[in-house]
């Protein structure tokens, strides 16, 4: 039992790096329905950022909760920038492009940022400065620590800040517009320009707050630890309903716990014939099997009929 | 068949006649278009290959200073060959781990004409690779491709001076005996390397008396273990054998920590390096990891060469770059020996290197694999990789023995073609794929 | 048919013709890795030709397709090494290994054939990866695939006595393995080409541009879209199959890595920056991000030698920066790609 | 009792909680034209849509030309002889005028993957068969001079034709016309009559739903009247057109 708990908590701290991830996906694809790959990398030059502004300011001595909340904040205003950049210069001019158009782009400036964070970070694996203390909890038998606790509560912070800027906030009524009808909604007065901007550099900035809970938490970065993260946050945003918040957090989170529990017992199931070195494919056999059945994922909206 | 082999054998004895009355004659290396009697200086490539972009470039980039620290010093002494004035170049390529690139690159380096190659970095790309080098006569010593099969394919161009998979899985698994170990967890990363090493240790563990408890997989991108090594806890082993590379065995071994496994951890070179001890920080003390051949502080060029590199590329040595040193100096010394750089000329000289390297003692085998292939066992201890001991080689010779006869065969072949033609060549060629078959068969009965 | 006649027209094949079997050689006095490069170009053109299938004509955005070139290589691989003793000749393997890969696409397409747009991206994806993660697994408890060791020792394609590794002298000129393999490849470039031809311009070709047009409406007109879909799904994996056939004869040896999920992602760029559905496209697309590279990999060092004289930066990462960034200023600057097919204006052709 | 080509039972078909139609029960006979009007949201779309299997009716069925209709096959409708148009044009944009209704002979035509990638003789006769049915189709609806404009380039009228000509290159026993005069002016109004008129005195039954009260008086032979998803009235122009509660439909309350 205190394994199966153990496996429950693992599950649950990386499905919420997932979902944090995930917010920053499906907040762009709600809005203008463009799959951004380069999220990813968006999440790694976080942590890359947040490595080298804490770092410097730990070692000029700085105590270490500050210099990680510089660091923290760094990253997110690097990142939030990042975002207003790609979203100007890269996928602003290809709004009316063929559908695909933007999907390419994305791609090439997912490999455009991580060869530039190869260049300026070096090809090594970087180290993470400690920027929480340590400490160890233990409840029935399972252990988890801090990094672990602020991780999920992080997550579920920012899902209810997010909740709150889309349904609450004159802001939040203008994306949802637009993501309804941009035409209709520039007709009625909504800047979608900025609009779209808007959810880029929020996107970008939970981006950083992923990317540096990632770092706490492995306490190791390379410059291509993005594109896996990304690729399975993505994965969780889909099977959670791409565009819709709460699924991208609910997707995310069970993302993890398959994983989880994938890895932990589908090996002694399947009498070693599926281990865990099928532990990748388990959350894709399970997108597989609901999008068969919800083919917009659990939490999306059906697509409307079009006759 | 073994009529076929005699006659073969035959032709062997006449190629070597022909490479004798051809050593006299003396005809310009490869390389020096210019004649070497006007110019005094002889320009010797070296091709290098290593993922210099990708998950793996930083130990491209390693391999790669490696194989420049070797080359600069050779110049610096100046050698000559063949009465000529030896000049060293690099030719360093980035194969991106991929196999298809690096049969391009492979190529590039043909099409150049190098003198020789140093690499590939990974098993993957330098198995398609070698056959391309093989194809050119071009010699390839690999300071890093640790799979088995790189030197069982046959080809006489293929060395390694690094202990290949089998050896190295074969030592630790007796070490993990010798330290009274009752029960292990086995976890790779199902690359080629962290599988072939992780399936040669179960053997050895299993043979020895040892309960393997749990096979677990990750994979070369992950940083998240937990899940595995929850399962691992459960089984309670008493080790965790680790098949696999510094950036993932770092992590793991701190979450072992975090989640109160005591068991130790022990893996092959892959995790001896200083970036794994960076990665892991405190989780790795007492953990044990192995090195191919004797400890660097145990060998007389051991510091030198360490302090030479970090002066040199402001740097710490990551894995590889020893043994990408050594590679190079067993190469040059090869053609000292030879006193050519012709690589039809100084590849014989390559199979009878007798080198004292930073890394060990270099002598090959009839593989072109590193013989003896003594491992050292080596634990973290206060932030520092301490040498327990070195376990003997000698660990394959029963796949060896069997694949030995391919190896004779394919010999024979390249002999053969030099002298005799076509026909011979088919002769020969049938006679390696009978051995190769014996091969399958003898390893498939062990 | 008429426009074969055509003398114009006719020069021109003639042209291309003398081009495409100068080509080698030309390529040749640069070295044979510019052969070898060649090679790798013209195998993504099949491969890209083969997505065109799926994402050019029936507008169905594959993510997974370098499952299908993996089960390709894989088969063949299995077919013709030592590995299990079988070593079937090439042109026996090659139609099984389209067989298998078109089941494979199948496989792939009928849970798939609902989805819309970017949820059939992530699953054809997550296919991919289940595919190579098969790959790099089946090596216990029975060894299959012999794991991430790959397979050594691969069979080169041969002619009945004639081999298409190694060097061998024809009419007195030397032809190198690479050389060889070109003109095999040249051979299933050009009937892929063809048959990509006669498929667009049929009556399955006009279908599928129909489901990518309007779904709804191409079902009003009674069209079977999810036979279709399916079969565009099986046509594209066939391509792949034979394309990875190809593939591991050249190599000699295969292993999972080569599958990965960035090689699907570069031939749906290949597809998509050429100018999708548009043959001619699509060819320039692959031609062009295969070679890209490789000349960045000659040109990049020299030309900061020339211009800074000395190396800012180390050209390994520079080369993969351009790469990147040519992507997104094609699409930036040629959103429907490089070559996109015209806007067709031709006057009615036939008697009408 | 007249030829009935088509009849419905008590369909039904509710989304959520709205009842977009209540057992909606009516006969086409063959030869004839038939409209379906109605007010705004009245369910003629919907209607039409479960008929050719785009929707799946939540009660009743179809029987056309002697046998059931399968619910959610609009493929096999079309294959029956069910043709329609759509409300908002519904044209395979990027592909010329002449390819639209080339693509509308998929169903009759039976090429297959070996006969395109060998173009023996018999795939070429077919072609080229196809491709005279197609430019004779534009013809009949005049727009052949636009046969290799791209579809999204022509005019609204001519997308209307062409549509049509699309959906009669399936053959079809039944034409069904979703509001073809939307949009028109009075002179393109006309000359749709013109065709509709001609396409049935060709042998083509038509089924039209038409806001244009005017236009479906004076060209059908009988009408049936939709309000909130029930049928009002079925029969000829004349009586429908004197019926309080059509009048009353219409004006709302």
């Amino acid at each position: 039992m205190d394994i199966f708990l153990q496996q429950i908590i693992n599950g649950l701290v990386q499905g919420s790096i997932y979902a944090l991830v995930a917010l920053g996906y499906t907040m762009v694809y709600g809005i203008m329905g463009l799959i951004n790959f380069a999220h990813g990398e968006v999440v790694m030059i976080g942590t890359l950022v947040t490595i080298t502004v804490a770092g410097l300011l730990i070692k000029v001595g700085m105590p270490v909760a500050l210099a990680g909340l510089a660091g923290l904040i760094a990253a997110i205003l690097c990142c939030m920038a990042l975002g207003w950049g790609l979203e100007r210069i890269a996928y602003r001019p290809l709004r009316n492009a063929p559908r695909l158009t933007p999907l390419i782009t994305a791609i090439g400036m997912s490999i455009v940022l991580q060869n530039l964070a190869m260049i300026i970070w070096g090809r090594n694996y970087l180290t993470f400065p400690p920027l929480l203390p340590k400490m160890d909890f233990e409840f029935a038998g399972a252990n988890f620590t801090l990094v672990q606790v602020v991780i999920v509560l992080v997550s579920a912070a920012t899902m209810g800040g997010l909740l709150f800027l889309v349904y609450r906030t004159k802001l939040g009524m203008a994306m949802r517009a637009t993501s309804q009808n941009p035409a209709v909604a520039s007709l009625m007065g909504v800047n979608i320009n900025r609009v779209i901007a808007a959810a880029f550099v929020i996107g970008s900035a939970l981006g950083a707050v992923a990317g540096v809970m990632v770092g706490t938490y492995y306490e190791i970065a390379h410059y291509q630890m993005g594109f896996m993260l990304g690729l399975k946050a993505f994965t969780a945003a889909v099977l959670g309903g791409i565009g819709n918040l709460a699924g991208a957090m609910l997707g995310g989170v069970l993302l993890g716990l398959i994983e989880a529990l994938g890895a932990g017992y589908i090996g002694d199931l399947t009498g070693g014939f599926l281990g865990s070195h099928y532990q990748d494919i388990f959350a894709f056999v399970v997108l597989i099997v609901v999008l068969m059945f919800k083919p917009s994922g659990l939490f999306g909206e059906k697509t409307g009929d079009r006759a | 068949m073994q009529a076929k082999l005699s006659v073969v054998a035959l032709s062997v004895a006449a190629a070597f006649a022909l490479a004798a009355c051809g050593q006299k004659e003396e005809p310009k290396p490869v390389a020096a278009p210019a004649a070497p009697i006007s110019k005094p200086e002889v320009v010797v490539k070296l091709g290098h290959v290593a993922p210099m972009t990708g998950p793996q470039a930083h130990l491209g980039k390693d391999n790669e200073n490696g194989a420049r620290l070797a080359i600069d010093e050779l110049n610096a002494q100046g050698m000559e060959i063949g009465g000529a004035k030896v000049k060293f170049e690099l030719m360093a390529e980035d194969d991106q781990a991929d196999p298809k690139q690096g049969s391009i690159v492979a190529q590039k380096l043909v099409d150049a004409k190098v003198n020789g190659v140093i690499g590939h970095l990974n098993s993957g790309t330098t198995i398609p690779a070698s056959k391309l080098y093989s194809d050119a006569g071009i010699p390839q010593i690999s300071g890093s491709a640790t799979n088995p099969k790189y030197t069982q394919q046959g080809f006489k161009t293929a060395f390694r001076v690094m202990a290949n998979d089998v050896q190295q899985g074969k030592a630790l698994g007796e070490f993990a005996v010798k330290q009274g170990i009752k029960t292990v967890a086995v976890v790779d990363d199902r690359t080629a390397y962290g599988q072939g090493l992780a399936d040669e240790f179960k053997k050895a563990a299993e043979a020895a008396g040892l309960k393997v408890v749990a096979n677990e997989y990750t994979n070369d991108k992950a940083t998240d273990f937990k899940a595995i090594l929850t399962k691992i806890k459960s089984t309670k082993a008493e080790l965790v054998f680790f098949g696999g590379m510094d950036a993932q065995g770092g992590p793991m071994a701190k979450q072992m920590k975090e989640l109160g496994i005591k068991a130790k951890f022990l893996g092959g070179d892959g995790v001896c390096t200083p970036e794994f001890m960076k990665l892991g920080g405190e989780a790795t003390e007492g953990n044990y990891c192995s090195l191919p051949g004797m400890p660097l502080e145990k060998l007389a060029k051991g510091p030198e060469f360490k302090d030479k590199f970090n002066k040199k590329f402001n740097a710490e040595i990551q894995l590889y770059a020893p043994y990408v040193y050594d590679a190079v100096m067993v190469m040059a010394d090869s053609m000292k020996r030879a006193d050519s750089v012709d690589p039809a000329k100084y590849l014989p000289a390559i199979g009878q290197t007798n080198y004292d390297g930073v890394t060990a003692m270099i002598q090959f085998d009839e593989f072109g694999d590193l013989k003896g292939g003594a491992i050292s066992v080596y634990q973290y201890k206060g932030g520092k990789l301490e040498y327990v001991e070195t376990l003997g080689g000698g660990a394959v010779a029963a796949v060896k023995e069997a694949a030995a006869e391919v190896k004779e065969a394919a010999t024979a072949v390249a002999g053969a073609a030099s002298a005799a033609g076509a026909d011979a060549v088919k002769a020969g060629a049938e006679a390696v794929k009978g051995a190769a078959e014996a091969t399958k068969a003898a390893v498939e009965k062990k | 048919m008429s426009k074969w006649l055509n003398p114009r027209s006719a020069f021109g094949i003639a042209l291309i013709a003398a081009a495409l079997i100068a080509l080698p050689f030309v390529a040749a006095m640069g070295g044979q890795a510019w052969v070898r490069i060649l090679n790798f170009a013209i195998l993504y053109v099949f491969l890209a030709l083969g997505l065109n299938i799926v994402v050019g004509f029936a507008g169905l955005l594959d993510l997974g397709y370098i499952a299908f070139y993996a089960v390709g290589a894989y088969t063949y691989a299995l077919l013709a090494s030592p590995h299990f003793g079988l070593h079937w000749p090439f042109w026996t393997i090659l139609p099984i290994g389209a067989v298998i890969a078109c089941f494979f696409g199948v496989l792939l397409g009928s849970p798939t054939l609902k989805l819309r747009g970017d949820y059939l991206a992530i699953v054809t994806l997550g296919f991919g990866e289940i595919v190579r993660i098969f790959m790099n697994n089946l090596n216990a408890p029975v060894n299959i695939t012999n794991g991430p060791q790959g397979i050594t020792l691969i069979d080169p394609v041969a002619i009945g006595g004639f081999k298409f590794s190694g060097t061998t002298q024809i009419l007195g000129y030397s032809l190198s393995g690479p050389q060889k393999y070109y003109f095999l490849l040249v051979a299933l470039a050009i009937l892929v080409i063809i048959i990509n031809l006669r498929l667009q311009n049929s009556r399955i070709g006009r279908a599928w541009q129909a489901i990518r047009e309007d779904e709804i409406a191409a079902k009003a007109v009674g069209i079977n879209t999810r036979n279709l879909k399916l079969l565009a799904f099986a046509m594209g994996a066939s391509f792949g199959g034979v394309a990875g056939g190809v593939f591991s004869a050249m190599q000699g040896f295969v292993s999972p890595e080569s599958f990965s999920l960035i090689e699907s992602i570069m031939i749906l760029a290949m597809v998509v920056l050429g100018g999708m559905g548009h043959i001619p496209g699509v060819i320039l697309g692959a031609v062009l991000l295969s070679i890209l590279p490789e000349v960045l990999r000659y040109g990049v060092g020299p030309l900061q030698m020339a211009v800074f004289g000395k190396m800012l930066i180390d050209p390994e990462s520079l080369r993969m920066l351009i790469f990147g960034l040519a992507l997104v200023l094609v699409m930036r600057f040629k959103p429907a790609g490089l070559w996109p097919s015209p806007e067709r204006k031709r006057e009615l052709q036939g008697d009408a | 009792m007249a030829d009935m080509l088509l009849e419905a039972r008590a369909v039904a078909k509710h989304f959520g909680g709205v009842k977009a139609l209540r057992d909606v029960s009516l006969g086409i006979q063959r030869g004839e034209i038939y409209g379906l009007i109605g007010p705004n949201g009245a369910g003629k779309t919907t209607f039409f849509n479960c008929m050719t299997g785009l929707y799946i009716p939540d009660g009743g069925g179809f029987t056309f030309d002697g046998a059931p209709l399968l619910a959610d096959a609009p493929h096999q409708a079309a294959e029956r002889g069910i043709a329609r148009t759509f409300q908002n044009i519904r044209l395979f944009g990027n592909m010329t005028a002449l390819e639209n209704v080339m693509v509308g002979r998929h169903v009759r035509t039976k090429a297959g993957v070996f006969g395109a990638m060998l173009q023996n003789a018999a795939t070429r006769d077919e072609e080229a068969a196809i491709r005279q049915k197609a430019i004779d189709l534009l013809h009949y609806v005049r727009i052949e001079d636009r046969a290799d404009d791209l579809a999204k380039n022509l005019s609204y009228g001519d997308q209307r034709r062409l549509e049509i000509a699309r959906a009669l290159a399936t053959e079809p026993k039944l034409l069904c016309l979703d509001e073809p005069a939307a949009g028109m002016n009075a002179t393109e109004t006309e000359e749709l009559r013109d065709l509709i008129d001609g396409i049935r005195r060709d042998g083509t039954t038509i089924l039209l739903i038409e806001h244009d009260v005017k236009l479906v008086m004076g060209l059908c032979d009988r009408v049936a009247v939709l309000d909130y998803g029930a049928l009002v009235i079925e029969d000829v122009p004349a009586v429908v057109q004197k019926d309080q509660r059509v009048i009353e439909a219409y004006l709302g309350a």
